[in-house]
């Protein structure tokens, strides 16, 4: 009951938030000084035709009502037109959504899947090499820029080697598969086309590890040290003094309330994944909703830049709110405790 | 027409790739997409692309395929809003142009109308349409059919209604008979011909049945074609492919070797174009690429890039209503300063430099005129002559606005700075996205003191070189962004609008050239050539002067088995 | 242990003949509730009664011990009448000053007054200041004299807590326990205020150490008389420090009274219970307790204050009428009163009790 | 007497700190005999608590340079870690101090007590078994049954529900039964209960020493108890130990160390306990000495009011001050209560005798300052 | 008074200094303890003094200027030029020195504005609680749902790219993490006695909370700040990458990669090496922050 409350508190606190972003990106995106509309029309464009548009746009309009047409448009399914695709930006994000959401999603489930088996023996290892490699490599991981990282696997893998596609989703020539889910690896299987699968994974690979690597190396330095301080915990040592195999201690009781302090930081880092997903989409013709952002702010697209921050907003939102939701799963303190 | 001015050196290059002759004219479609998306292979954030979303469907299944790789998306389907390369490229296939381009003499010529004439002192242009052209559904094409396509033009104002905004009202458009259709414009209106080649005629039935709340069919025709063009839309994947089939039925009629289905994918990533060409997986490319990238797959096996000359200009407009620009002797210094021959070998890597504002191959551009060469002591005199000093001028600050994110666009900012660094002048390079530009453009204070232009024309006539730049009524626009002209020149250009008579019209326009160079409103650098990428298999393509009308699918045909690799 | 010069004086020993009729503290029916809120949009919905009118007094120069177990509401008591938390209702009285009807700005110049003294020592003292600054800290709070007077005054308090001056340099983290807390008490005094809290200042220390604390403050109340309240759930503590004493149960006091008399003879089961537990190390002390007394159960969940009495759900003696109404203080001696119907005549079960 | 369940020899443990090696336990001996209650007794920082895990080998980042620890005669020192683990919970168990933090707080107790069952004794996970056991309905039964039984006999009223609650959802002295009832799962021979109940409040914390008392009685399982409150230890144990800087600097039957305590420790400690019929003594001055640089002498000394200079050379060993009663201090006199002290014994350091005793009229004990144990003596 | 222990001379000064030194002592003596961390200040101090003596050390000084050497495009890493040279023929290394200049700069000022915001929103918020709490965390929260490459990009997309709007625009983006951080300290630091000691002396909250809970929140915030001034290099490149930053000739290393990036089949030295100094450079401040976050002993998510 009260776990239920406290997923609906969480859920209710997210809508101020998705408000204050859309009025916060709605307010830049306005002040952005190019002119959409001659950029719509083309240079021939005449005065009467730059005003129509304008009006048809309600760009004439003052800031505040724009925003209140633009949010009653929101509701009902119109974020408006894109200048650049001249395609409601509903739509282009719905279209590329999935490639985004595939790439994102692989690339956490890998890092954090990764992580935790090299967060604990870094963890369960304090001070000595595993630890210190661990370290080591963590640092390199988000030292490097995202994107640069994707370029260099690309002159690697790509160019020299040639053991990897370059850019894209699927290779020439193959069909994308029937679409359910729109996440390719999914509905490859799904229709059980394992060459699909195959290609689209190969393409997925070199993106997957350009994100991820700084992802993995955070996610793994924080479970090594919420390991350390697991490890400090009266009830591992009682379980010790029980006689409990250290396997069982280590993964059941120390790595599950590790990993549920780490959980926060995952959902933060999330965040940050999918900002640098922006990038890394970039490098790799990645035709996914973060390249759709990128071009749409040098295009000054205003339409798609506020409904891509919408909806990385709400991405956002929503993994911490999924963070949460696991939180309280993992942690009965959390959904058992009143208030 | 004369064809003195085309180097022999390119003519050959030119026939040899296959286009049968060059001549005069032709425009190609909007500079701001040029700038902004054309040249973005050189960069891939500037446009879209999905690279291989659109291959699947209809695209390999057995026929006769054309593949084409856009390097933008295809923003609308509508001809009557279409203004970039994509767009046309979508327009020219799915739809007929009321007038076409001649590929041989590069000259407006029949289409869809068969003969025209002018009444009242070429006030009025009168059309005799073809009779044996049929739309898709196999309804003839009539002249209502023309009438209501450019009403809607005119009322949905987007795309080119423009051409003829100012002086035709949709009133004054009538259908005299089935065939006939008379324009009456408001005063003489010489380049009217040449304007048409970018008007698209749209089966009017079946657009008015799909109108929604007075929108003219817009809507319906994002994702259908209704048009009499070679090809019929069979799907649209936003942003990521167009999908097109032939239409039997076609009044020119089809070969043996022709394509029976042709479909464009959008890749902006230019080494990923690369690869598919290399692949033997595409049949043509656009031809806003790095200048490397077309060097590596000339380097192909299975390619060949041809280079020809093409309608454009490439230079800064100097704002000459801002100091220390609004000084002669600053531009002129400035003009001297440039280094052309690094500006043409280095950076665009071929082409020749420009000799004043119309492009060196259009029918009109003034023979007489020389091309600029670098010559720092010139460039020194002239600034002493100058109102303003060394000091001054780096006081003010000289900024020179490029498009933001091309290499070619920023190698062109570096030159001039090394250039001006010699006179001791700091120049400011100052890159600004596409809309920015244009949004400063509009006024003198805000226009910067340089920027870079590609111009490339609208339409087979020099009047988009000359008299949207230099006429007092076209400023405002990034066209027109030295803010010059005279009374003389005003007067000059306004007479060759209104002569009907062509020959005395590009007199005309050559008289204002001379009259513009002498007061130094841009640099002029270069007319870059024309390179795109395509299959050794694909033959009859044919430059055609403007934008997308080369990109024309029903001329061309396969030649061997399937594309080579 | 070291000759200072507040060893007992016979003149602040007689001082200690408290006056009742003029109190240094008087808190009546104060009370302090946090309210609760419950739902998704946190709705109020209720309130823990964490101090539920609670009266009493304490008269110069004297130690009033205030006992209970965790959730009782002691510290809560002694936080209120100094408004480190706003007491809900209630009159606190220090010193004929009306404490809660304070405003902000006078309530920080009267705190020169009232000081307390917090229970664990690692918290109550930042780690981040020298012992100099956080014992100076009152003192320019209060614009006691420029920096020389303050330096002066810092080496005076700490020679009174016995403490090496250079510790005036160390930082918190290079003290033990015992030090650590001896700078609080010096922090506490250092404006001679009237009237000092004691939470539970020893809790968090060993025994040998405590007794050290315990023997300073004891010396610091005789040398200026100051008045103070002990709030602590060790009774055996409480029986060497306390001059009255004052046992709490969820909120409420259950008996007041006279150390001696409350330790010689408590009154209410829940005394009895508290008294009987006290582990012991010597046979006397063993005598000297009631037997033990096993309580049911543990202390309700504040949230859940039994109805009528609230130590009905554990006491032995429980009767029909206890959860009926709230017992109200029966006076048990000269200075002892009580809240049990056990008391009462008009209950027979109270004839059980003796 | 039988052999005793656990004898600890000359037990030296050492840590490596930044300042340089810790001498945290240095030379303890004491024993526990079967079914007897032993006391460690000591204040905080005193080597109690890293006794308690030497024994049950939960000390990975110390080294023991020196010692024997015995159970059931057996050097477990010497056996494989192995070895080790598998007599953990089974031969021997522990009870932890902290009732709030020592059940993980993310399982519910039944699971946790039955892994207890499943994995006691144990190295490693094995992957049979955890097929096996959840293949396996009956055994998980069995676990279930006996759980609930072993809460039962904690006195908790719903074992069922219990069973299936998370820690979050009990009060202290709740999870201080389960503490309980998991230590005893497997009926230890020795049970370690680590200061019990301190963490409690009075009457709960009475409650629950009663019933531990109760249910060791009933199984005649030895216990070693470790607290800081020798109030608590005179009330439990059999036997105390007090410990001071990793030393046990006394040693005595419960009853004869409160009647003659004599360490100036164990007076200083019993003079600062506040009590109901006496005052509160004067505390002890100073402060444990840095483990890393510990004095050569005696480890007190420097808090002692009765040391002289030969204190700080002398090391103090253990010596016999009356039956069964050890004392490590200069003041008495006495043979060493450990053979290995016999050439230090030779040296015959004297630096007089206790000033209580001085006057006094019974050697090695009687009055003991301030009051404390007089009356209780003279009931002995 | 007593007049035990009185010391005749106590002298203040020395004895305030020796715990001083003892203090930095033993923190430099743990810090050292990671060689990591040693490693990291070598390569810090490498950098700094890269960027304070590229003029003087830069083989190419010029090349970081106005200028175009089309005579020696693209040449591969050599003797001449150790990092090779770009497409207009610049010396790659010199662009790299000269980089590393606006890449401390941006990161010094950025984080300056961020730490000064954040942290005294953080303060007010924590310590005041109540509705400007939630006011403040609100707004907070409603910038942490923006990753801080897109609202930097969106924000220097509306103030045109420069270098001054790049780092107004990080800085803009980068705040809410120390209100988020300092807020969250501040609560449990609030919880702490000393505060309620601080409040028990009649101190006012500007006194609580800059004298009493500010020297609390220094640690995590110099953890925090060490290992965002590489975090922000980053940022900052990725912006640069993109075209939104510091304009040209400006050597910034995120342009340098953006330009080799088009050439990376032919010319793959344009994009390595300013990559790599990156790298070097935000590895730099990750080692230093990790020493310090043990020598601290503070986490910082």
């Amino acid at each position: 009951m009260s776990y239920v409350d406290y997923l609906v508190r969480r859920a209710i606190h997210s809508v101020p938030v998705i408000f204050g972003l859309s009025v916060l990106i709605f307010l830049i995106s306005r002040v952005i000084p190019g002119d959409p509309v001659r950029l719509a029309l083309g240079p021939e464009a005449t005065d009467q035709q730059v005003a129509a548009l304008r009006a048809e746009m309600g760009l004439d309009q003052p800031l505040p009502m724009q925003y209140v047409d633009w949010l009653v448009g929101v509701v009902q399914g119109d974020w408006g037109m894109s200048l650049r695709t001249n395609n409601n930006v509903f739509s282009d994000i719905v279209a590329r959504l999935p490639a985004t959401l595939e790439l994102t999603v692989v690339t956490l489930f890998c890092a954090v899947l990764l992580a935790i088996p090299f967060g604990v023996v870094a963890g369960t290892n304090k001070d000595r090499w595993q630890d210190h490699l661990s370290r080591i490599t963590a640092l390199f991981g988000v030292s490097m820029p995202r994107f640069w990282v994707a370029i260099v696997l690309q002159i690697v893998f790509v160019v020299s080697l040639g053991l990897l596609p370059l850019s894209g989703r699927l290779s020439d020539g193959v069909a994308p598969p029937p679409a359910v889910t729109r996440l390719y690896l999914v509905d490859s299987l799904i229709a059980g086309q394992f060459g699909t699968f195959v290609d689209a994974a190969t393409h997925l690979l070199l993106p997957t590890v350009a994100l991820g690597l700084a992802t993995l190396a955070q996610v793994m330095r924080l479970i090594r040290s919420d390991m350390i301080d697991e490890q400090r915990k009266d009830y591992v040592l009682a379980a010790r003094a029980y006689g409990l195999p250290n396997t069982l201690i280590e993964y059941k009781y120390m790595l599950q309330n590790a990993f549920t302090s780490s959980l926060t930081v995952v959902g933060l880092a999330f965040g940050f994944l999918l900002g640098n997903a922006f990038l890394v989409e970039i490098v790799f013709a990645w035709p996914g909703m973060a390249r759709y952002g990128v071009q749409a702010i040098l295009y000054q697209d205003f339409n798609a830049i506020v409904g891509v921050t919408i909806v990385v907003g709400i991405g956002f939102v929503t993994a911490n709110f999924v963070v949460d939701l696991l939180y309280g799963y993992l942690d009965p303190r959390v959904r058992l405790e009143e208030g | 027409m004369p064809t003195g001015n085309i180097e022999r050196r390119k003519l050959l290059k030119l026939i040899g790739s296959g286009a049968t002759s060059v001549a005069l004219a032709g425009c190609q479609g909007t500079q701001q997409t040029e700038t902004t998306d054309g040249s973005s292979g050189s960069d891939s954030t500037a446009t879209e692309q999905t690279s291989d979303d659109g291959s699947g469907g209809s695209g390999g299944s057995g026929g006769n395929d054309f593949h084409f790789i856009a390097g933008q998306v295809f923003g609308t389907l509508d001809p009557a809003e279409q203004v970039d390369y994509t767009q046309g490229l979508a327009a020219q296939n799915l739809y007929d142009e009321l007038i076409t381009v001649d590929a041989e003499t590069l000259q407006p010529t029949a289409h869809i109308a068969e003969s025209w004439d002018t009444e009242d002192e070429g006030q009025t242009w009168v059309f005799t349409l073809r009779d044996d052209v049929t739309f898709s559904d196999g309804t003839p094409l009539t002249a209502d059919d023309v009438a209501y396509s450019l009403t809607r033009m005119l009322e949905l104002q987007r795309g080119y209604s423009s051409f003829w905004l100012d002086y035709l009202d949709p009133s004054n458009i009538t259908v005299r008979d089935e065939r006939t259709v008379a324009f009456e414009f408001n005063q003489a209106y010489g380049p009217a011909l040449a304007t048409f080649v970018q008007f698209y005629i749209v089966n009017s039935a079946v657009v008015q049945e799909n109108e929604q709340d007075g929108d003219y069919g817009n809507a319906y025709l994002q994702n259908n074609s209704a048009g009499s063009g070679a090809y019929v839309l069979d799907n649209w994947e936003q942003g990521n492919s167009i999908e097109a089939s032939a239409y039997e039925d076609y009044w020119k009629g089809w070969s043996e070797d022709s394509f029976d289905t042709f479909r464009s994918t959008v890749i902006t990533e230019e080494s990923t174009i690369k690869t598919t060409m290399q692949q033997g997986e595409g049949d043509m490319t656009d031809q806003y690429m790095g200048t490397q990238a077309y060097a590596e797959m000339d380097s192909y096996s299975n390619v060949r890039v041809p280079e020809v000359p093409q309608l454009q200009l490439f230079h800064f407009p100097l704002n000459c209503q801002k100091a220390p620009t609004d000084d002669i002797n600053v531009r002129k210094a400035i003009a001297y300063a440039f280094d052309y021959d690094s500006a043409v070998n280095d950076i665009i890597g071929g082409g020749g430099v420009a000799a004043g504002p119309v492009p060196r191959e259009m029918a009109g551009h003034n023979g007489d005129l020389v091309p600029m060469e670098q010559d720092l002591d010139k460039a020194k005199e002239f600034l002493d002559k100058a109102d303003y000093s060394v000091e001054e001028i780096n006081e003010i600050g000289l900024e020179h606005v490029v498009v933001a994110g091309t290499e070619l666009q920023r190698q062109m900012g570096l030159l001039n700075q090394a250039g001006l660094n010699e006179l001791g002048i700091d120049l400011e390079i100052n890159p600004l996205q596409w809309a920015r530009l244009t949004d400063r453009a509009t006024s003198a204070e805000s226009t910067a003191h340089m920027t870079n232009i590609f111009h490339t024309a609208k339409m087979p006539s020099p009047d988009s070189h000359t008299y949207l730049m230099y006429h007092p009524s076209s400023f405002g626009s990034y066209i027109s962004q030295s803010w010059y002209s005279t009374d003389e020149i005003a007067a000059t250009l306004e007479e060759a609008r209104k002569s009907t008579d062509l020959q005395s019209r590009l007199e005309k326009y050559e008289e204002a050239q001379a009259l513009i160079v002498e007061g130094m409103p841009s640099v002029y650098i270069a007319n870059p050539p024309y390179r795109i990428g395509i299959n050794e298999n694909v033959e009859g393509w044919q430059y055609r002067g403007v934008m997308s009308f080369d990109w024309d699918v029903h001329s061309m045909t396969r030649s061997g088995e399937g594309r080579a690799k | 242990m070291n000759d200072s010069a507040y060893t007992t004086d016979s003149t602040a020993a007689a001082q200690r003949d408290r006056d009742l009729d003029d109190p240094m503290v008087t808190v009546e029916n104060l009370k302090k509730h946090f309210p609760l809120f419950e739902g998704i949009l946190q709705k109020k919905a209720g309130e823990v009664r964490a101090v539920d009118g609670v009266s009493f007094s304490i008269a110069e120069g004297e130690t009033f011990g205030l006992v209970g177990e965790s959730g009782s509401g002691k510290t809560t008591t002694g936080r209120s009448m100094l408004r480190l938390t706003e007491p809900t209702s209630g009159r606190v009285e220090i010193d004929g000053q009306n404490v809660v009807d304070l405003s902000d700005g006078e309530l920080k110049r009267f705190r020169r007054n009232m000081q307390i003294v917090h229970q664990d020592p690692s918290s109550s003292l930042n780690p981040r200041h020298r012992v100099k600054s956080i014992i100076e800290a009152p003192l320019k709070i209060h614009d006691y004299g420029d920096s020389e007077a303050r330096l002066e005054r810092v080496e005076e308090l700490l020679d009174m807590v016995d403490l090496p001056r250079e510790f005036m340099y160390r930082y918190p983290g290079q003290l033990s326990g015992g030090q650590k807390q001896r700078v609080g008490i010096a922090r506490a005094v250092a404006l001679n205020p009237k009237f000092v809290v004691l939470d539970e200042p020893t809790s968090a220390l060993d025994v040998s150490v405590q007794a050290r604390i315990i023997n300073i403050l004891e010396e610091i109340q005789e040398e200026f008389g100051i008045t103070y309240l002990f709030i602590t759930h060790d009774l055996s503590l409480l029986k060497n420090v306390a001059d009255r004493i004052g046992v709490m149960y969820l909120g409420r006091l259950v008996e007041v009274g006279d150390v001696d008399s409350v330790f010689g003879s408590p009154q209410h089961p829940y005394s009895r219970a508290l008294l009987s537990a006290i582990s012991t190390i010597s046979e006397e002390d063993e005598l000297a307790k009631p037997d033990r007394i096993t309580l049911d159960g543990e202390v309700p969940d504040p949230r859940e204050k039994p109805s009528g009495c609230a130590f009905r759900s554990r006491c032995a003696h429980e009767f029909d009428a206890c959860a009926v109404e709230e017992p109200d203080l029966y006076e048990r001696g000269p200075d002892q009163v009580s809240r049990c119907f056990l008391h009462d005549d008009r209950f027979e079960e109270g004839a059980e009790w003796e | 007497m039988a052999d005793p369940i656990l004898e600890v020899k000359n037990l030296h443990v050492h840590f490596e700190t930044h300042d340089g090696t810790a001498e945290v336990i240095n030379g303890i001996d004491f024993t526990i005999e079967r079914g007897e209650t032993a006391a460690l007794v000591g204040e905080t920082g005193c080597g109690k608590s890293v006794t308690v895990k030497s024994i049950m080998g939960l000390l990975p980042s110390a080294t023991i340079p020196e010692g024997e620890i015995r159970y059931k005669g057996e050097d477990v020192l010497s056996l494989s870690d192995a070895e080790r683990h598998s007599r953990r919970g089974k031969e021997m168990s522990m009870i932890m101090q902290d009732p709030m933090t020592s059940l993980n707080p993310v399982l519910t107790v039944g699971e946790q007590m039955m892994d207890v069952l499943k994995w006691q004794g144990r190295p490693r996970l094995s992957l049979s078994k955890l097929v096996r056991d959840a293949l396996s309905t009956g055994s998980k039964a069995e676990y279930r049954r006996r759980a609930i039984e072993m809460l039962g006999e904690v006195e908790i009223s719903a074992p069922e529900r219990v069973f299936e609650s998370y820690p979050v959802e009990l009060s202290g002295g709740m999870r201080q039964r389960v503490l309980i009832a998991i230590a005893l799962l497997s009926e230890p021979d020795l049970l370690i209960a680590d200061e019990p109940g301190t963490a409690l409040d009075v009457t709960t914390e009475a409650k629950v020493l009663d019933l531990l008392d109760e249910l060791v009685e009933e199984r005649d399982t030895s216990v070693l108890y470790i607290t800081h409150d020798l109030g608590v230890a005179r009330e439990v144990s059999d036997r105390i130990n007090v410990m001071y800087a990793g030393e046990i600097v006394e040693q005595a039957p419960t009853a004869d160390l409160f009647a003659n305590p004599q360490h100036p420790y164990t007076r200083g400690l019993l003079e600062s306990i506040p009590t109901l019929s006496t005052g509160i003594g004067d505390g002890i001055e100073g402060h444990l000495p840095d483990y890393t640089d510990p004095p050569a002498g005696c480890r007190f000394a420097d808090r002692c009011p009765h040391a002289e200079p030969a204190c700080y050379d002398a090391y103090p060993y253990p010596r016999q001050t009356g039956p069964d009663h050890a004392t490590a201090c200069h003041l008495f006199s006495g043979t060493p209560a450990r053979e290995r002290h016999e050439s230090l014994a030779a040296e015959r350091v004297d630096i007089g005798t206790a000033p209580w005793l001085a006057g006094g009229d019974v050697a090695g004990g009687g009055d003991a300052p301030g009051d404390v144990s007089a009356d209780g003596g003279t009931d002995q | 008074m007593s007049t035990k222990t009185t010391i005749p001379f106590f002298d203040t000064e020395s004895a305030a200094r020796k715990e001083r030194i003892r203090q930095l002592k033993r923190g430099f003596r743990t810090f050292a303890g990671n060689k990591l961390s040693l490693v990291g200040l070598a390569m810090i101090l490498t950098l700094v003094a890269a960027a304070l003596l590229a003029p003087y050390i830069a083989p190419f000084p010029e090349h970081a200027g106005a200028g175009v050497y089309f005579d020696q495009a693209s040449e591969p890493p050599s003797a001449t030029h150790l990092m090779g040279t770009d497409t207009t023929g610049r010396d790659i290394f010199s662009r790299v020195l000269f980089g590393a200049r606006l890449s401390l700069l941006m990161s010094g000022v950025v984080l300056s504005i961020a730490i000064s915001i954040g942290v005294t929103l953080g303060l007010i918020a924590g310590y005041l609680g109540g509705t400007t709490n939630t006011v403040i965390m609100r707004v907070t929260d409603i910038f942490l749902a923006i990753p801080p490459t897109l609202l930097a990009m969106a924000v220097v997309a509306a103030t045109g790219a420069s270098l001054f709007n790049v780092m107004v625009a990080i800085a803009f983006s980068w705040w809410s993490w120390y209100a988020r951080l300092v807020q969250g300290e501040v609560l449990s630091i609030k919880e702490d006695e000393f505060i309620e000691s601080s409040r028990a002396l009649g101190s006012g909250w500007m006194r609580t909370t800059f004298r009493e809970i500010l020297p609390n929140v220094v640690s995590p915030i110099t953890v925090k700040a060490t290992l965002d001034m590489g975090f922000v290099i980053l940022v900052g490149a990725g912006l640069s990458f993109l075209g939104l930053g510091a304009q040209p000739p400006t050597p910034t290393w995120g342009a340098m990669i953006a330009q080799g990036r088009n050439y990376v089949t032919s010319f793959w030295w344009i994009a390595v090496f300013p990559g790599l100094a990156i790298s070097f450079a935000v590895l730099g401040f990750n080692f230093i922050g990790d020493g310090l976050r043990d020598v601290l002993d503070v986490e910082v998510d």
